[in-house]
């Protein structure tokens, strides 16, 4: 099997959607001659035509929304925004539209549309280009959001993606792009050649949407991370000594929260990751689910270890960052009692 | 350098309550005036249109110059009931707000030419993405006044499942889009929409609408600028009614240029029409999607006309514009104007009318009974579950859980 | 001491502000000449001329981006969006802008703008007049964010509002605007007249920004409101004879959590509510603080009330409202173990 | 009604990596051709500006017609000056940017006269909102290149504290706004400056810059709206550098018509300039200054020119254009130009330019060296306990307990 990067990975997933199904077309700005500023859709116009993978103005309101159109027709856009940080403009016709649609007509009219937008810090970006915008889309009522950390599950679920008859937001962690990042950025670059999830068929499969992966086994604590975090909490768990498991949740919504409550049930204690800021993060939403579902089971309280709540600064991304020393102290905190 | 204090410019309309009303500033070309251009004209040909105004029914309701569509008087009698229909039937829906029937409702009185002309010009396969003054879209589209009415229930009939504030009508069998509440964003959505069909080589081409007021959102930009960029196959109305609730024009612009020179700005035809002057509207609606049609891309046209109604139930104009504004607007209303065009050329009388009237009041009546039966706001008898239902394709867990919760 | 209503409250701080400092001014759709669609700027501009309340155009975007310019300039431009829900247009000029400014100019430049815009339902506005977007912008550094829930609160938190320097959300809740609801909407339309809360002096005060008000004190139970649901919440703890303590958070960011914690702390049991949709709403980042501070005091599992995780649905807007009834029973709920 | 299969049109650049660099599709008008219009001319009667080009230095080097502002030799020396200073600070940073002691950089080369030009042609107190490109309005206004500098480093002597990517320059002092990554923002903020300069009976006015790609943004419409509704005292410049990244001008919307005519759109004066001929550049500003600043509103200005770098150091514009189109512009190099204009007119040597050349590079080098001395990134030497400063005026009580918990 081939292995692929993430930036392989999710250009294979187009490419197979794209030959699969006259319906797909990739756009956004300089997604078209040129394949991106991630080179995500490198090679595609040439391949599928101008007409299906396509540059377009420097307007994010306006992709989304002729997207949406798009969708009403019949086809199945998939959309770039260059940097999620940019999806800001396009929040109205995100929340008020693609994500309302099929409700408000009955369930006549619908948005089937995929949003791809890099995110995440750790390239030096600045605030600007370092931001994770998921807790917000998790808040709106008829969007999915999805956030992949491998190679194999990013093709897999941009697949499922493309193929859901609903909105989604696929959140790409631009620093795993092109290899696994564990948090040490100190240390080499690893390449994702030696990671087992860089083995990538070439042809179409699905990852499916709404369900959470446990990527390491363990009985002592739980961690639930996503993106890039899911390498730096597998590099704290294994740091700290702690038995703990780790889960991936993959889809932030709809939750997959069997998964959660079967694992915290287990372990009575549990540490949220996420990069983003802390006050009203996702992270919030899975501490609330945790004690709602397990609060018998918890022996400590639980832990979450994000960004500040503050912009993400760009000398101090790595004082920003919640790396491995910061996960692998809350693991300890949460054994403590 | 001369060192002039500043100081900030703030629109004012020509008339308040109290006032006298005032359309001085506004200038009424004559009739016939402007030539019909060939419909593959390039746009830079096309400039002067933005700022004219096509007109064809003259004072005496004759039909003049080259922008006469010469429609056969069937079609005419057609578009006069299909307006006077809409009239009849927000009468009746604002009087059943008034009696707590619903919660809201929101008139289209005196633009009633838009809708008619527009819909019966476009053909029934093209696509409409209208906001909430284009009922007549439907109505011209025979679509059945019972289901807007159930609608505006929210009752048992009504295919939204009680989930839209009235007059938000959606019909996918219509070709009627989904309204929003959020003004404008369905401008760019139809640009999307039409760019599909092109992509699909198809022929159907769409047409959306937007408010004079709702021109300064950045929807209406977007719109325009994927529209010029892909020359898509769509046709974008301004109705121009003068009013956005209590501002009038010159806060979206239109104190300094028309609202059909937006289009210049892109490098699109921009026609501005007499928006009560129902074969004026038929015919530049034709030009315009005869263009999209021939691949020769979008349009912008501006609808000149008057909102004769409060904005909607909420609204109470006279706080914020002379009384008899609307009744000295020098367009005229677009359906005594169709009307007298139909007597003009002996097709019509007052009798005629009258019956007509009578017919499409009794029409709309026993619409209303009907509908009425399935039941008005708060009698509720459609099921309060659903409102878990299409939120997404499936129903995940969460919602499941919750109608649950609610007991539903 | 005269008494007013919320719509009266929040114009008489416009009307005192306006008189007290020049660099104020406001504007928003229809809030010039016909002083609002709501009213509250109801004669303002007569009494203060049209360069200072005065009329925009449709564009919840250049609203906030302008009055962020003048910010610069050194006024303090009291934005008025009509509806809450139509403040997304707006959101990226909100993030990417305003609530950054400060931090990323170094403090040179900033942005001391009030955002107001009425929000939640209970008139049957449907899906795109109710919302409570709070959770979002709590999620966002550099924002802050106020709901009142009386007309005491309301004129000095809107006072306080104007004159900090720094961009302030300031939601309030359509629903109250001219009587309090305890959410039994089949009863009555009471009238602001007879709360204490109506008596609210006709000049200067401030309500400080960051402090949460107890409203009723109790022992068994803790419940966090803000907004219409303070008097629901109230409502509940009266009919289900629990004695638990009501706290209304008045600003929800930055969050008082040592008046949170204090009371659960005492009390041991939680219950939030909120009308907007449950996950990832401003709930669960107050239960995940409860959680935080006082794991070791909870008797039970903190309780969320809030709206369903679904657009808010004209017709059956009763069943959406999280009304006394479910309150109560959450109450109880919380109670029970 | 004809059926034709619609299709989709995608824009296509004239040439590609591996073509020749085709600059036929530009019409460029002869200097001179173009009266000055006084500065109170309606902006009905300066439509044909929007599609014409003002350019005042000809082949030779000579300043022809009305437009040429008649600037004192030492002026032009300065504005020269600044020019080379600002394209020599571009070669050393993005030399640094190679050498690791940042993490990227932005040039302007070939688009120097725009800023550069501009600022000199606006007064020191007029509030600037610059995009990530007029790097050459600090160097304009004397601001120290070390400044600029420690920014790009974000070493200890950066004002902005380490928390910006470099070329995200923010001055008040030097009334340069903060600069934002997310594009077009900048452009409404400005008219609302300018709008409270006008409220407050002020003198100074605003000036704001976006590039051809952004003006797809909502913000471009939002700016222009307000602008024209309040008759706001700023001036709008479009710099149409032909590219935005990867994409050509024709994604938005130049195929169909210029940036200036967007103006026409909503009744204000668009002005096209030869953005390369510094006189030109100088003349137009000073023109819509001086109409901002008597009251007489808004001027949309675009700058015509060619990004002859990478669009930043990430970027590699061979991927998708040919290989020397910067050196076949048309429009030359606005160093060159008035390098030329300047010998001409016998205030200027190739000696004199050589030893300028010299001197600016001495300049640069020198606050380099202090530049480093004060450390690059990475080294760190500024608190990171600063970051948890300037989120709010006052620091709340969670930033505070984030702060101590990064151990900070
Ligand atoms: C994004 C958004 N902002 C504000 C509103 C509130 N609103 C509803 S209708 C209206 C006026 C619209 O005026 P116009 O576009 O001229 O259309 P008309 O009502 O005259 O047909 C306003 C401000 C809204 N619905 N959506
Ligand atoms: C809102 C937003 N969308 C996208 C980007 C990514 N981006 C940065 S620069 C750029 C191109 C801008 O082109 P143009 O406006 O022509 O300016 P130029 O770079 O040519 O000076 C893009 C797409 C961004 N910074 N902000
Ligand atoms: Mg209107
Ligand atoms: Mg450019």
């Amino acid at each position: 099997m081939p292995t692929m990067n993430m930036v392989q990975a999710l250009n294979s997933a187009m490419d197979v959607m794209l030959s699969r199904d006259p319906n797909v077309v990739v756009f956004g700005e300089d997604v078209g001659y040129f394949g991106g500023v991630f080179r995500c859709t490198a090679g595609l116009q040439q391949k599928h035509g101008v007409t299906r993978v396509f540059d377009t103005p420097i307007c994010e309101g306006g992709i989304i929304a002729t997207a949406i159109g798009m969708g009403v027709y019949g086809l199945r856009p998939v959309a770039e925004v260059q940097f999620a940080d940019y999806i800001l403009p396009a929040f109205d016709q995100l929340v008020s539209e693609a994500s309302r649609l099929r409700y408000r007509s009955g369930g006549e009219f619908w948005a089937p549309i995929t949003v791809r937008a890099p995110c995440g810090g750790g390239i030096f970006g600045g605030q600007t280009h370092s931001q994770s915008p998921e807790a917000i889309f998790t808040h709106v009522s008829g969007l999915k959001t999805v956030m992949p950390s491998n190679p194999y599950d990013a093709k897999g679920l941009l697949i499922s993606a493309i193929e859901d008859d609903d909105p989604v937001i696929f959140l790409e962690p631009k620093r795993i792009y092109n290899g696994p990042f564990d948090g040490h950025h100190d240390r080499p670059l690893t390449s994702w050649a030696r990671h087992p999830q860089s083995e990538v068929p070439e042809g179409y499969y699905q990852v499916p949407l709404g369900k959470a992966a446990v990527v390491r086994e363990g009985s002592a604590a739980t961690v639930l991370a996503y993106g890039t975090m899911v390498h730096v909490a597998l590099a704290a768990v294994a740091e700290s000594g702690v038995d703990a498991e780790v889960i991936d949740m993959r889809t932030l919504f709809p939750i997959d929260v069997d998964t959660i409550e079967a694992s915290v049930k287990k372990t009575g204690r549990c540490v949220v990751v996420h990069e983003a800021s802390r006050t009203s993060g996702y992270g919030a939403e899975l501490i609330t689910l945790v004690q709602e579902r397990c609060f018998y089971h918890l022996e400590a309280p639980p832990q979450r270890v994000t960004g500040w709540d503050t912009p993400y600064p760009h000398a101090f991304e790595w004082h920003y960052f919640p790396g491995p020393d910061r996960v692998r102290q809350a693991l300890l905190r949460v054994m403590e009692d | 350098m001369q060192q002039t204090a500043l100081s900030l410019h703030i629109p004012e309309p020509a008339a308040r309550p109290g006032d006298e009303p005032d359309f001085s500033r506004i200038a009424i070309p004559p009739p016939g005036a402007l030539p019909r251009p060939p419909v593959d004209s390039p746009a830079v040909q096309l400039r002067d249109y933005a700022y004219g105004l096509v007109r064809v029914l003259d004072q005496r309701g004759q039909a003049v110059g080259e922008w006469d569509p010469r429609l056969e008087p069937d079609l005419l009698r057609k578009g006069l009931r299909a307006m006077m229909l809409t009239r009849a039937f927000d009468e009746r829906m604002l009087r059943a707000q008034r009696q707590g029937k619903t919660s809201f409702y929101i008139k289209s009185t005196g633009e009633e030419a838009v809708s008619v002309a527009q819909a019966m010009a476009l053909d029934r396969g093209d696509m409409l993405f209208p906001t909430y003054r284009q009922q007549g879209l439907l109505v011209a589209r025979d679509w059945p006044l019972l289901d807007l009415m159930c609608q505006v229930y929210n009752n048992s009939g009504d295919r939204l499942k009680g989930r839209q504030l009235p007059i938000m009508y959606s019909s996918r069998e219509a070709g009627f889009f989904s309204i929003s509440g959020n003004l404008g964003t369905q401008f760019p959505q139809a640009v999307g929409w039409a760019m599909a069909s092109a992509y699909k080589h198809d022929t159907r081409i769409a047409a959306a609408w937007v408010g004079d007021g709702t021109t300064a959102e950045g929807d209406f930009h977007y719109a325009l600028t994927f529209a010029a960029v892909y020359r898509a196959p769509v046709v974008l109305n301004v109705v121009n009614n003068q009013w956005a609730i209590s501002s009038f024009q010159g806060f979206a612009g239109g104190e300094e240029t028309t609202f059909a020179a937006r289009a210049i700005g892109y490098g699109l035809p921009g026609l501005r029409v007499d928006g009560n002057d129902f074969l004026a509207v038929y015919a530049v609606t034709r030009w315009a999607a005869q263009r999209a049609r021939s691949n020769l891309g979008p349009t912008l046209i501006e609808l000149y006309t008057y909102r004769a109604a409060a904005h909607s139930t909420s609204d109470d104009p006279s706080k914020y514009r002379p009384e008899h504004e609307a009744e000295k607007w020098p367009l005229g209303d677009p359906v005594g104007r169709l009307k007298q065009h139909l007597i003009a050329i002996g097709e019509w009388s007052e009798e005629r009318h009258a019956a007509l009237a009578a017919e499409v009041e009794e029409e709309v009546k026993a619409a209303q009974k009907q509908a009425e039966s399935l039941g008005t706001l708060g009698s509720e008898p459609a099921s309060p579950g659903t409102m878990f239902e299409d939120v997404f394709k499936e129903m995940p867990w969460h919602l499941r859980k919750q109608r649950q919760e609610a007991g539903l």
